[in-house]
């Protein structure tokens, strides 16, 4: 085969993806066209906050949608199960961000649970013995003995009861008890025995039910990397550590700046998250790598059972979240004037004659950019990404050549709902907390990723922009009304067209378009 | 003593028994070629080597030390470099980065990049382009590259020259050649022309066992050996 | 005897049909056992209607069939072709309201409706169709999901609410005296059953058939069948519009049946059900749809009588448990055991054997 | 004997940049043995695509005795008599052997939409299929699962699902491919007998040369997407042209 060698110029290069991709460009081009006749219908100064307020709303799907891309590209999965993922990252920025000391009186418990687990290497001599008996059942036997004892010790821990439906059954008091900084710490709670044995019986446990869990596939080094030993010792550490500070710990956090408190309940709910996204891929995704759409079932199954757990350990659900304070000043200097007033505190700013909110439409757009630009290089540029592209394409080579390729694959499973859980953390202020807020989110990002091309990370951007900014037209519609010849009445679309709106375009874009418009066409 | 020696192995593949009881002895610095009708369980054999296919008997044993429980990951890592049959280029990187993305230790490529340049002068030409774009022969050339940017000591190759052209074959039995004069190599060839005239030393496996193996020279004279397990050569 | 003998000769069919018949047998028994053992009533009171567990359990057992139906219909759509639609529940929803409006709005009798929803089906089955050549696998599953979503859009829009009662659901559809459910409850259920059986035995034929066979193909690989000379599109057609008018048909008794149709029926959550359906009976297998149905509605019903609010977290886990450590389900496990590959090598093992010795 | 069956015009196909056949025009004459090799990447599997229907050309005609098939779907192929194989091995893979071939016996009747019959009534299919594996030498292994059989084997339940529809036109995407020595004079000869006894034309892509040069009536060399030469086998063997842009000198001493 022949390949082309001269550099062609730029009309050249042009007249060549107009013969390639002349469909692609043409339904670009009809989108566009669409959404500014939508706009046109407008008046001119809703064009600039309706795009701010799309670009919002795509930032929060494109972070829910760039993980499942992600995902999708590398393992052939679709995560069903992310968007409850969002849902209980927003469940948990919430209580980190509200309730501080229950967070901390549950990490400890993680951390030290978290120490024999990152010993992983440490345990496949036992676990080869285990697995030599020749039967499953054992290995089942080790880890339903593990989570029993976990159980038990779990129940010595200090644990700070709290109450989650006193701030559920009045949202206004709540917000201004936070307001006012009279949101206090909870008493703490005592060891239910000597707290050496609990430690200790939650080390042992967690290490039965990781022998458990090693011996159905013991290969490999029986000997830890230096990584996992020190994980393994940093985790023990921050658990004790945790245990005997609480107190000052627990002040120290109550008392901090609320907006830091937020950025740190968002970390913290990221990490958390991704350590359950590495959990689902190692548990649920892998034994069944041959079956793809038994992976689409189980993922619908622990989408639902993530459901069903928020209702039982939240209590009646829907919560909002006060913004954090940062983006929520008003009065005196307020609106700020221009984008230079983004961190002067006010919750809004006069923009082009309009009024933007600071949080929803420019920290959140912001973040949302971040990533895509953050994520992108790193596809492009590190080792890691270069991991990942070549793994999508044949990961049994990848691992042949040196590479440990199952914790890539658990990395990026982590990475995506890290991604939708910082979707969920920033979402909660805008548009509050209800276990079905995953489900609407996953739809809304399905339907971005199938219209920019479902595997493509930029797609996914893309699409995002498109549903978000489609969304927010139809909403203002729904306040103005479209005045049509045949109706006395101008049209006022009802909520439920603005999915149905989204959905119909993704349907349209796909029967022209069936690898979406930044797909590669399948081979 | 040997580099690479493999003692009564035995795996499975599903229910599937493929290999039941393979020996194998590879020499510091010797080319060896494994020979043998098609399902004999030549490839099966390097996986194994591999991890890419987990043992299900006997011992892999590769510089004293006992690999059979390793993942492919660490068998790589040990020095062992993989060149499977159907070539596996990554499309969606650069032919520079399916050269990179074998490497173990930072400027791996930085020191192996001129050698493989010599060898292929192809490549150089090529380092931008996407790995789909080569031909067959330029592929298998890359494959073989990608196994020489660590510093392996074993390279495991699976039929170089399947579905090439003669003279590429030609180019691909010299790079081999030079190659092997600081490296071990463990071949499987379908073309005993091609196999002959690389390889030191052979072994033969039949429905997943050896049965046969020694000095190459012995073989090409060993008419009755050839046709009882290969075939019309 | 030659390879063309083992290939096609096949027990009688009443042999093959024999657990058919046993349950059949078992199903009209049923509420007559329930009513002597369990509600200690004479037997006339099965066909009197009278009130008790009896006629409780017909009821269970007609929301059985109805599942069965549709299960049986994705069975064919997703277990037999390998078409993964997302949108399988809006085969059910159309065939449901649209026998209601017909019904309750426009009038008509039971019989030409039920023709009128079969053609409607058809139809629906023909839009999917048409997005059938332009997009797979997962696009085609978020196409039927989106296809299905805006039906259910419809559905619940205060727009239609006269025709559909929008997001409360359809009520007050008339059914005909002598199939009324509260009044004939023990005709509604035979006739329920019979309606079943005609099905199930008319989809084991399809199966077993020429184009049974295409189908399969199609879904081992479909560029291959095409390459042979099959025109995959039109198998897969067909398919889609067998399987619609099931659902259509499941969908008309469900609305004969139960006093309100709500818009849930056009929902993902729907189609889940039928997934989780053939999951439980053995994807691919037919029979496994009606087995599925049964276990799906009374473990539903049981755990939600003894748990209460934990009912769908158990259900959800056992519904891991079930793809984790039982993926071909109860019927398709019963087979893989019975291995049927196994007895056909076997068979040709002495056959040769035979040959050799004569 | 000349008689031509297949003749295209002029075909060229385009993958974006990539020009992969060139202007190509070659004439095979019905009943012959006809092989297309050349180097990897000179366009033999995308001619091969195109004539088989596979692909569509960007410019160029196939004719079919005399009919033009260039556009016509690629499931129709078949009843215009073409059967061809694929260099990748492309079986039903979940099904056994014998409902691989007898699935391709039934494509050619018109039975395939008669779905209230069982399979079993049609009979005719399977003792064609059972006929089809006696060729090849499978029937041994009719009850097993395609995707168990070991490669040599898969190959020829390839074969066997290209001749159940007793096409007029094999085309071969290099049958041998990764099959043992042993077994590649075996398979020829089947292919050779097929071809000889039932009249067919045979197309056939392959590398392994002595395969090539024994059993060809004719041989078409490719290089860069176009025709380098044509001929007999002595002629191409004594093409310089062709020696040095193929065979190379690996075979000389073999005679």
């Amino acid at each position: 085969m022949t390949t082309a060698t001269a550099k062609p110029s730029l009309g050249d290069r042009w007249s060549k993806a107009w013969t390639r991709d002349r469909r692609r460009i043409i339904v670009a081009a009809v989108v566009a066209a669409l959404l500014v006749i939508g706009l046109g219908g407008l008046d001119p100064e809703d064009w600039f906050v309706t795009i701010m307020r799309g670009l919002a709303t795509g930032a929060i799907t494109f972070l829910v949608a760039s993980g499942l891309s992600l995902i999708l590209g590398l393992m052939d999965v679709l995560n069903l199960a992310h968007g409850e993922l969002f849902m209980l990252g927003a469940y948990l920025g919430w209580t980190a961000y509200i309730r501080p000391d229950t967070t901390v009186d549950l990490l400890a418990p993680i951390l030290i649970t978290i120490a024999p687990f990152a010993l992983w290497a440490l345990w496949r001599p036992l676990g080869r013995k285990v697995a030599a008996l020749g039967s499953r059942w054992a290995g089942w036997l080790l880890v339903a003995v593990g989570l029993g004892g976990w159980w038990w010790a779990w129940r010595l821990f200090p644990l700070a009861i709290w109450d989650p439906s006193v701030y559920a059954e009045s949202p206004i008091t709540f917000s201004l008890a936070f307001d006012i900084g009279t949101l206090v710490p909870l008493p703490a709670g005592t060891f239910g025995g000597p707290a050496l044995i609990a430690v200790l019986a939650m080390l042992v446990a967690a290490s039965i039910a990781a022998v458990g869990l090693v011996s159905f596939n013991p290969t490999g080094s029986p000997r830890p990397s230096a990584k996992g030993i020190g994980a393994s010792i940093v985790a023990l550490a921050a658990g004790l550590s945790i245990l005997a500070w609480r107190e000052g710990l627990v002040e120290g956090l109550f008392a901090m700046n609320p907006t830091l408190r937020f950025f740190l309940a968002g970390i913290v709910s990221v990490i958390v998250i991704s350590a359950i996204g590495a959990g689902v891929e190692v548990a649920l995704i892998r034994p069944l790598y041959d079956r793809p759409i038994y992976q689409l079932m189980i993922t619908l199954g622990f989408g639902f059972i993530l459901i069903e757990l928020v209702r039982e350990v939240w209590g009646r659900p829907e919560f909002t979240m006060p913004k954090p304070p940062a983006f929520n000043g008003i009065g005196e200097g307020c609106p700020g004037q221009g984008i230079g007033d983004l961190f002067s505190g006010c919750s809004t700013i006069e923009m082009f004659g309009a009024r933007i909110r600071t949080y929803n439409e420019l920290f959140i757009v912001g973040i949302g950019i971040i990533v895509l630009v953050g994520v992108s290089l790193l596809i492009k540029r590190t080792r890691i990404g270069m991991v990942i592209r070549a793994g999508v394409q044949d990961r049994h080579m990848v691992e042949a050549l040196g590479v440990n390729v199952r914790v890539v694959f658990m990395g990026v499973f982590a990475m995506g709902a890290g991604l939708a859980a910082l979707g969920g953390v920033l979402a909660g202020p805008s548009i509050g907390l209800s276990p079905e807020m995953g489900g609407r989110l996953l739809l809304s990002a399905l339907i971005a990723l199938a219209i920019g091309g479902l595997t493509s990370f930029p797609g996914a951007a893309v699409g995002a922009v498109l549903v978000g900014i489609l969304q927010q037209i139809i909403i203002r519609y729904g306040q103005t009304g479209i005045p049509l010849p045949w109706l006395e009445e101008p049209f006022k679309p009802s909520p439920p067209l603005v999915p149905a709106s989204t959905v119909l375009l993704m349907i349209v874009i796909l029967l022209v378009l069936p690898n979406g418009l930044l797909g590669k066409a399948e081979h | 003593m040997s580099l690479l020696s493999l003692e009564a192995v035995n795996t499975h593949i599903g229910q599937y028994h493929i290999l039941q009881g393979v020996d194998l002895e590879v020499g510091a610095g010797e080319i060896v070629a494994m020979l043998g009708r098609n399902g004999a369980g030549k490839t099966t054999t390097l996986k194994t080597i591999m991890g890419l296919h987990p043992r299900t008997g006997g011992t892999v044993t590769f510089d004293g030390e006992e690999i059979g429980e390793l993942r492919p990951y660490e068998v790589a890592s040990l020095g062992i470099g993989y060149v499977p049959e159907n070539r596996a280029i990554f499309a969606d990187l650069s032919v520079e980065e399916n050269l990179r993305i074998a490497e173990r230790e930072r400027g791996d490529l930085a020191r192996s990049i001129d050698f493989i340049h010599d060898l292929f002068p192809d490549l150089a030409r090529l380092a931008e382009l996407p790995g789909t774009s080569l031909s067959g022969g330029q592929q298998q050339m890359l494959a073989v590259a990608r196994a020489l940017v660590p510093e392996n000591r074993l390279l495991l190759i699976d039929e170089p020259s399947e579905g090439l052209a003669p003279v590429i074959i030609e180019q691909m039995m010299e790079a081999i050649r030079s190659i092997s004069s600081d490296t071990t190599v463990l071949l499987v060839e379908q073309n005993f022309v091609v196999a002959s005239r690389l390889a030191q030393q052979y072994v033969i496996l039949e429905e997943g066992r050896s049965v046969a193996g020694g000095a190459m020279a012995d073989l090409v004279d060993d008419d009755e050996t050839i046709n009882r397990y290969l075939g019309a050569g | 005897m030659s390879l063309v003998d083992l290939a096609t000769t096949r027990k009688p069919w009443i042999v093959r049909h024999r657990l058919l018949l046993l349950g059949v047998l078992a199903a009209v028994l049923f509420p007559f056992v329930i009513a002597i053992v369990v509600d200690g009533a004479p037997i006339s009171a099965v066909w009197e209607n009278a009130d008790g567990n009896a006629k409780f359990l017909q009821g269970l057992a007609i929301e059985v069939v109805v599942l069965a139906l549709y299960a049986m219909s994705y069975d064919l759509v997703l277990g037999v072709s390998g078409l993964l639609s997302f949108g399988h529940a809006m085969f059910f929803a159309v065939g449901a309201y649209s026998l209601g409006i017909l019904l309750k709005s426009a009038g008509l009798g039971l019989v030409p409706s039920l023709l009128i929803v079969m053609g409607i089906a058809v139809l629906v089955a023909l839009l999917f169709a048409v997005v059938l050549p332009r997009v797979k696998g997962i696009g085609f599953a978020l196409v039927t999901l989106g296809l299905a979503s805006v039906t259910g859009i419809i559905i619940s829009s205060s727009e239609f609410k006269d025709y559909t009662g929008a997001d409360v659901g359809l009520q007050g559809v008339p059914s005909p005296d002598w199939l009324n459910p509260t009044d004939q409850r023990f005709r509604f259920y035979l006739v329920s059953m019979g309606v079943l059986v005609l099905v199930y035995l008319l989809y084991q034929r399809l199966v077993d058939s020429p184009t049974g066979k295409v189908l399969v193909a199609v879904r081992d690989n479909e560029d291959r069948a095409l390459m042979l000379g099959y025109s995959t599109f039109w198998y897969k057609t067909f398919a889609l519009i067998v399987a619609s008018m099931t659902a259509a048909l499941a969908g008309s008794l469900h609305t004969l049946y139960q006093p309100i149709v709500t818009p849930e029926v056009a929902g993902l959550g729907f189609t889940v059900a039928a997934l989780l359906m053939i999951l439980i009976g053995g994807v691919g297998t037919v029979s496994g749809a009606i087995v599925g149905a049964a276990v799906f509605r009374l473990t539903e019903f049981y755990l939600d009588r003894w748990f209460e609010g934990l009912s769908n977290l158990l259900i959800g886990a056992g519904y891991i448990l079930l793809v984790l450590f039982l993926p071909y389900g109860i019927v398709g496990t019963w087979r893989t055991r019975s291995n049927r590959i196994g007895e056909g090598r076997s068979r040709l093992a002495r056959l040769l054997s035979g040959s050799k010795g004569e | 004997m000349s008689d031509v069956l297949i003749r295209t015009e002029g075909l060229r196909k385009e993958f974006g940049a990539l020009v992969a056949v060139d202007d190509v025009s070659v004439s095979i004459e019905r009943g012959t043995l006809h092989s297309i090799i050349g180097p990897n990447g000179a366009g033999k599997t995308t001619f091969f695509n195109l004539v088989s229907g596979t692909i569509k050309p960007t410019a160029g005609r196939v004719y079919l005795d005399g009919d033009d098939v260039t556009n016509i779907p690629v499931h129709r192929t078949i009843h215009h008599g073409i059967g061809r194989s694929f260099q990748i091995t492309n079986l039903f893979p979940s099904l056994t052997v014998l409902e691989n071939v007898r699935l391709a016996a039934q494509a050619t009747g018109s039975d395939g939409f008669r779905w209230w019959r069982s399979h079993a009534r049609f009979t005719d299919y399977v003792s064609r299929a059972e006929e089809v594996l006696t060729q090849v030498g499978l029937v041994e292994r009719a009850f097993d699962i395609a995707s168990n059989l070991p490669h040599g084997d898969q190959r020829k339940l390839e074969l066997a699902m290209i001749l159940a529809p007793d096409p007029e036109v094999l085309m071969l995407d290099e049958p041998t491919a990764g099959m043992a020595a042993e077994q590649v004079p075996e398979l020829i000869a089947l292919i050779r007998d097929v071809q000889t006894s039932g009249d067919k034309t045979v197309v056939l892509v392959e590398h392994n040369m002595g395969v090539v040069m024994n059993t060809s009536d004719r041989i078409t060399v490719m290089a860069q997407g176009a025709v380098l030469a044509e001929g007999t086998p002595d002629e191409i063997s004594a093409n310089e042209e062709v020696k040095v842009a193929y065979l190379g000198s690996l075979y000389e001493d073999l005679g």
